[in-house]
């Protein structure tokens, strides 16, 4: 592997700069002292800052989301960690009645600038309950931003931001890409949560993707290539808010689009972006928006999870059903029928 | 055998754990001789507070019944743990209550029109916490309780002296947030005081449906918490009981779960039928019992209740109670447009959209119904 | 208000029939006992059936349907009440993690057959957390069956279909609705669950719908009749499984369709509803699936909530603004600019 | 004052509930004068049991180096703790074990090999829970506690003698359903043995940062059940303590709260790195309390060890660590198709279609390659 750097370590490094940054961060979850995490992602926080700023908690994530509520309330800024995915549920009164809601219902007065760092999705060979895609759950409740990055510069970039931001922030990491390596030099980050990047420009196929899926469809987009398709590749970045105008933009161009995601599609973040980009480039469609997701099954442990992951190929075959020549004319007839 | 970390030690015995069980009978102070020993200004002060408090569950059931609130949970026949609770409060504390603890948020010092805005049917929880130190009314039950805990946690590592307080259910004390927050505030030795005001029933679920133990109280044990029970009727006990965790906690000795034993004179809510569960015997018994009847006795029989004492007293709950019914008697009129200021620091583009349609049929509407004119 | 029984009576009823038909069925929750649950669903159950089959429990959401999976593992068939919709959040874990994957993960040898009765949706002057439609949630979780009235009959048959299902279902109960009269008597369930129902049939527009909102569509469509609109409504009553071919049949006919829930819209049901209307109608659409859903805001309680709910008038607005007519041109403008 | 209702009553003091307290030490057997009073057919079948389930841990550990297994939490220092539990059940009894809890499943009488079925890495649990009366092993902490309550509960309203017994971790504790699932258990009186092996950590974090009680047997009052306090290293307290537990379950005594105090001399799992946050010193003071060790030690004294009976021990610990290396080492051949097949009785359209495109994928890829052969 080339490059310099880790995704896994451009994560302890803005968790490190933050702290240094602004001493009301506060880092806290199980295992996040002493060892520094179970992906070391707080490796070496506690050791600089002491246990009082980067600290283990009991083992009780309702817990620790809720002591983060009140430290919040008292003006730190908390960023707690979720062990896996999966874990995070225990949590979710916490987070859907209080964490998204206080500032609403405090018209403001008390503002929720948690960071809840929630390594996400499969592909690890992780036992049961290690691999879930949860982020239709948080996308879905007002209140939450629900951030995800797929380089090391945007995990850089994206947490700093998180947990700069007054309002609370579900930061996934993808897990499978911890490992990822790129040359990098910590920087401030300069963009605000809530842009999209085009990662490919192409003019005849756009792919829709965030996290974990970024680098499959980058690759997809490489072979179709081959096969004399122009693929866009857009990565969200930012689930909430979300960057219609980018999406927009890209598929009123090219007319064509695919969303891809790990997480199960029956109601997942795939649903809304199809439904929006169908609402609002609906003219400009030359075909179905189609999505590649995981299938509506519990996510399979590592004998099976190949299976269930969107790859290349599935991308590539989606591409290849966007009713492109020869295809126009059948469809027409069955309009016509 | 060799030297070994503390971590890996046999646990040591704790020799004097059982000062962490409560008593076998609940603190009494009322009748007993100790209570003459406490200051008379501060007892006619509670007194006061529990004429008022009475008045104040009165008149805002009454309003409720007349249809100015939504809904409103009553603490008549509890009011001496609502004037414990806000009494013992320095003010830099913070007081955590639920949705039927409005009364101690009032004596707090809050405005009684601000603290009922929930239950008003507004959208929003009234009272600047931040001002008040008191944080909004919190339905999900026990869920305030970590709140509780995070906030005197926080406070501590900035070396600030605060003091947090949560009021709790007694059958909220079966939901996981109550042990975990018990278990994280032993664990932090985080300056929180629990406080259950155990009224004998979760709506219409009886304590003996709601736990097996000897005590609620007796589950501080199994945190390492001392837990402490009081006769929740009794002003002066819960108040010596309530300041003594209180005054602990503030010296650093950590956390204390607190169990008054009281009633809920009032049904569950004005929605609520208390006549399915519970027989009028019952109520008759905890009504010989009522708080303020026996501070007024004690008062009376020690001669501190004097007419000018008296008067005052209902005068200024009368008063208050006139306040209320005039303040809550204009409607509130919350801005439609609210639904999208506060959702986050700096609104979505989505929301904004959202936002300049609703106005959009705000503004048809309104065009409609002034053509009517 | 005509008719002779309430939406609240044939769930009563409904719950009644089935524990005297079945001796496996539990009832159980918070009040559902004693004082027949606080919109008095389970009244008069405890007294036929005895506190064994119909019991108070502790007020723990996450105890009651974590032991109601070691009843389900017994062989029972335990039907749970969560108070209301925003006091099932802190059952969360156990259902995600356990009631939605026992069956698939020991290959049907613990199956499920929970039934979770959740009242849900606004519009009945609650305060805060008595209001949510957290559909969304459920229907996004593989494993899990979803389905809600919004007709008395439906009430009774679904709710007997769901406790004789051997799969856990989330059974959404309207509270707006529970005081709907119709006239009624019981009868056994025939269809099973998974059958969407055409409330109304016309040729130009469909609505899409369940739950709560069937009558605000109903209303709707009687209203832009006058206007000439021919709209049919479609009542989906199961949202898991989805009954894709009478949606599609439907919207094929028309060429338009609106979808119409309170929920939140970002990522909800009416986001995947739309999705594949989109796609799988593609070539019959006229205009683009619209949507009509509560705001992306937590929800506010009653002085407010009327400008969230969806109502006729968003509703006959949203059947306007489907490119009609005079519209058409525009659009097309629009597409070769 | 009026007769009341029992619900009313202020609570009655139950005079004997210290019983519900554990004593200060922890229960010994071995080394103390009642080891000899115990049968030694048991004495010995509990040895063979632990040899066994030390070549297990031995054995399975191996292979997962050898990339066999996805990962294996390990239980060797536990195995006292392990052989007690498997051995106190009946046949009609149910085991609710962890994802650590491999080893009891073993002894229960299950296979092996579908025992670690879920951490060999396989999409589903493995053996049948109703056929071997064993939960599947459980992951997300402390969620199975109310399984085991809800089935014991199921049972006896059902009038089964069933009792359950459910193995939870010291970090476990924490959790809020670990909390309920007592409060239910207690309320119900349902025949629930809860074990906890507190092997003093969960992964990196210690007790001490865990609870601040003086045990975490102390939790057992708080809910009305009584907490013993047991070495969890000392196989014969195990089961004594454990027996006890269950015949009061199986009586009608309701449940009981059990806290073993072990050690995890493994690493967490295969993938921790247990140096990072304990000491070489802390892992030999507890390797000189081993729980096979000790009862070696005290079938010597005894002269109960003869050649025989330890040969006999050992092959048979070798049978099984050999039948692991055969099957362990033949790669598991889940069929693609299996993703569909159980997510619901009855499958719905959208899962079919799903199946039918899986199927077309796969029957290309094999045309594919059959072509390149
Ligand atoms: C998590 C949750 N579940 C259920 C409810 C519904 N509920 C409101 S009050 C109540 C009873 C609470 O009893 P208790 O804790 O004893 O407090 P009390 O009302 O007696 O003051 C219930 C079940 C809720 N608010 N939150
Ligand atoms: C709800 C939940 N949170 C976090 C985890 C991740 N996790 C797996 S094991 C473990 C430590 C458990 O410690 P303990 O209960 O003492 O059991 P032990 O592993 O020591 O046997 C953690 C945090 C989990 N499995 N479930
Ligand atoms: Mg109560
Ligand atoms: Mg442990």
């Amino acid at each position: 592997m080339s490059g310099s750097t880790t995704m896994a370590r451009a994560l302890n490094t803005a968790l490190r700069d933050a702290m240094r940054a602004d001493p009301t961060v506060h880092v806290f979850g199980e295992d996040v002292g002493q060892l520094g995490g179970v992906f070391r992602i707080t490796d070496g926080l506690a050791a600089e800052f002491g246990e009082d700023r980067c600290a283990d908690t009991p083992l009780a994530e309702a817990g620790i989301l809720g002591t983060a509520v009140g430290m919040a309330m008292y003006g730190l800024r908390p960023v707690v960690e979720m062990q896996f995915d999966a874990f995070a549920y225990p949590a979710f009164e916490q987070l859907v009645d209080h964490v998204a809601k206080m500032r609403n219902r405090t018209r403001g007065n008390l503002p929720m600038p948690i960071t809840i760092r929630v390594p996400y999705g499969g592909g690890i060979g992780g036992v049961e309950h290690h691999s879930d895609s949860s982020e239709a759950y948080y996308v879905h409740t007002p209140g939450l931003h629900v951030v995800s990055s797929a380089t090391v510069a945007d995990a850089y970039g994206l947490l700093r931001q998180s947990i700069a931001s007054d309002d609370p922030v579900i930061f996934l990491e993808p897990k499978r890409l911890y490992w990822t390596r790129e040359d990098w030099a910590p920087q401030a980050p300069v963009e605000p949560i809530g842009r999209a990047v085009v990662r490919r420009s192409g003019t005849s196929v756009v792919l829709v993707t965030y996290g974990q899926t970024v680098p499959v469809c980058m690759e997809a987009a490489a072979l179709a290539q081959a096969d004399g398709r122009d693929v866009s590749v857009i990565d969200l970045r930012s689930l909430v808010p979300f960057d219609e105008e980018t999406v927009y933009a890209a598929v009123r161009r090219a007319g064509r689009a695919v969303v891809v995601h790990e997480a199960s599609g029956f109601a997942g973040v795939g649903a809304e972006i199809a439904a929006r980009i169908s609402e609002n480039c609906f003219h400009h469609l030359e075909a179905p928006v189609l999505r590649v997701t995981g299938f509506d099954v519990p996510y399979p442990p590592p004998m099976l999870e190949r299976h269930h992951l969107p790859g290349t190929d599935r991308v590539l075959d989606a591409i290849e059903r966007l009713q492109w020549a020869d295809d126009i004319e059948r469809a027409w007839h069955a309009v016509s029928a | 055998m060799t030297v070994v970390t503390a971590a890996a030690e046999p646990r040591p015995t704790i020799a004097d754990h059982t000062t962490l069980l409560p008593g076998d009978e609940p603190v009494r102070i009322l009748g007993t001789d100790q209570a003459s020993t406490i200051d008379s200004g501060l007892v006619r002060g509670l007194y006061r507070q529990l004429v008022l408090g009475r008045r104040f569950n009165r008149q805002v059931t009454a309003l409720t019944k007349q249809g100015r609130l939504a809904v409103y949970p009553s603490t008549t026949g509890q009011e001496a743990c609502q004037v414990g609770a806000a009494a013992v409060l320095g003010p830099q504390d913070w007081l955590f209550p639920t949705y039927r603890d409005t009364l101690s948020v009032v004596l707090r010092g809050v405005d009684p029109v601000e603290t009922l805005t929930l239950l008003r049917g507004d959208w929003h929880t009234g009272y600047d916490s931040r001002v008040h130190r008191v944080a909004p009314l919190c339905t999900p039950l026990a869920t305030h309780c970590p709140h509780a805990v995070g906030l005197a946690h926080a406070a501590r590592l900035r070396g600030d002296d605060v003091v947090t307080l949560a009021l709790v259910g007694d059958g909220a004390t079966s939901e996981g947030d109550f042990h975990e927050a018990l278990n994280f505030a032993a664990v932090y030795q985080s300056p929180t005081v629990f406080f259950v005001q155990n009224n004998r029933y979760a709506i219409s679920v009886p304590l003996s449906k709601q736990t097996a133990a000897p005590s609620l109280a007796h589950k501080g044990i199994g945190y390492g918490i001392p837990g402490v029970l009081v006769d929740g009727n009794d002003v002066l006990a819960v108040h010596t009981v309530l300041t003594e965790a209180m005054e602990r906690a503030r010296a650093g000795g950590g956390p204390t779960l607190v169990e008054a034993l009281t009633y809920r004179i009032d049904a569950h809510t004005n929605a609520d039928d208390a006549t399915r569960y519970r027989t009028d015997d019952e109520v008759a018994f905890w009504q010989e019992r009522d708080p303020v009847t026996l501070l007024e006795r004690h008062l009376r029989e020690t001669g501190m209740l004097d007419s000018d004492t008296e008067r005052r007293a209902r005068d200024a709950a009368e008063e208050m109670a006139a306040d209320l019914r005039t303040r809550l008697g204009v409607d509130a009129t919350p801005d439609p447009m609210d639904l999208f200021r506060h959702v986050y620091a700096e609104q979505t583009p989505q929301l904004r959209e959202q936002q300049t349609r609703l106005a959009a049929e705000l503004a048809a509407e309104s065009e409609l119904a002034g053509g009517g004119q």
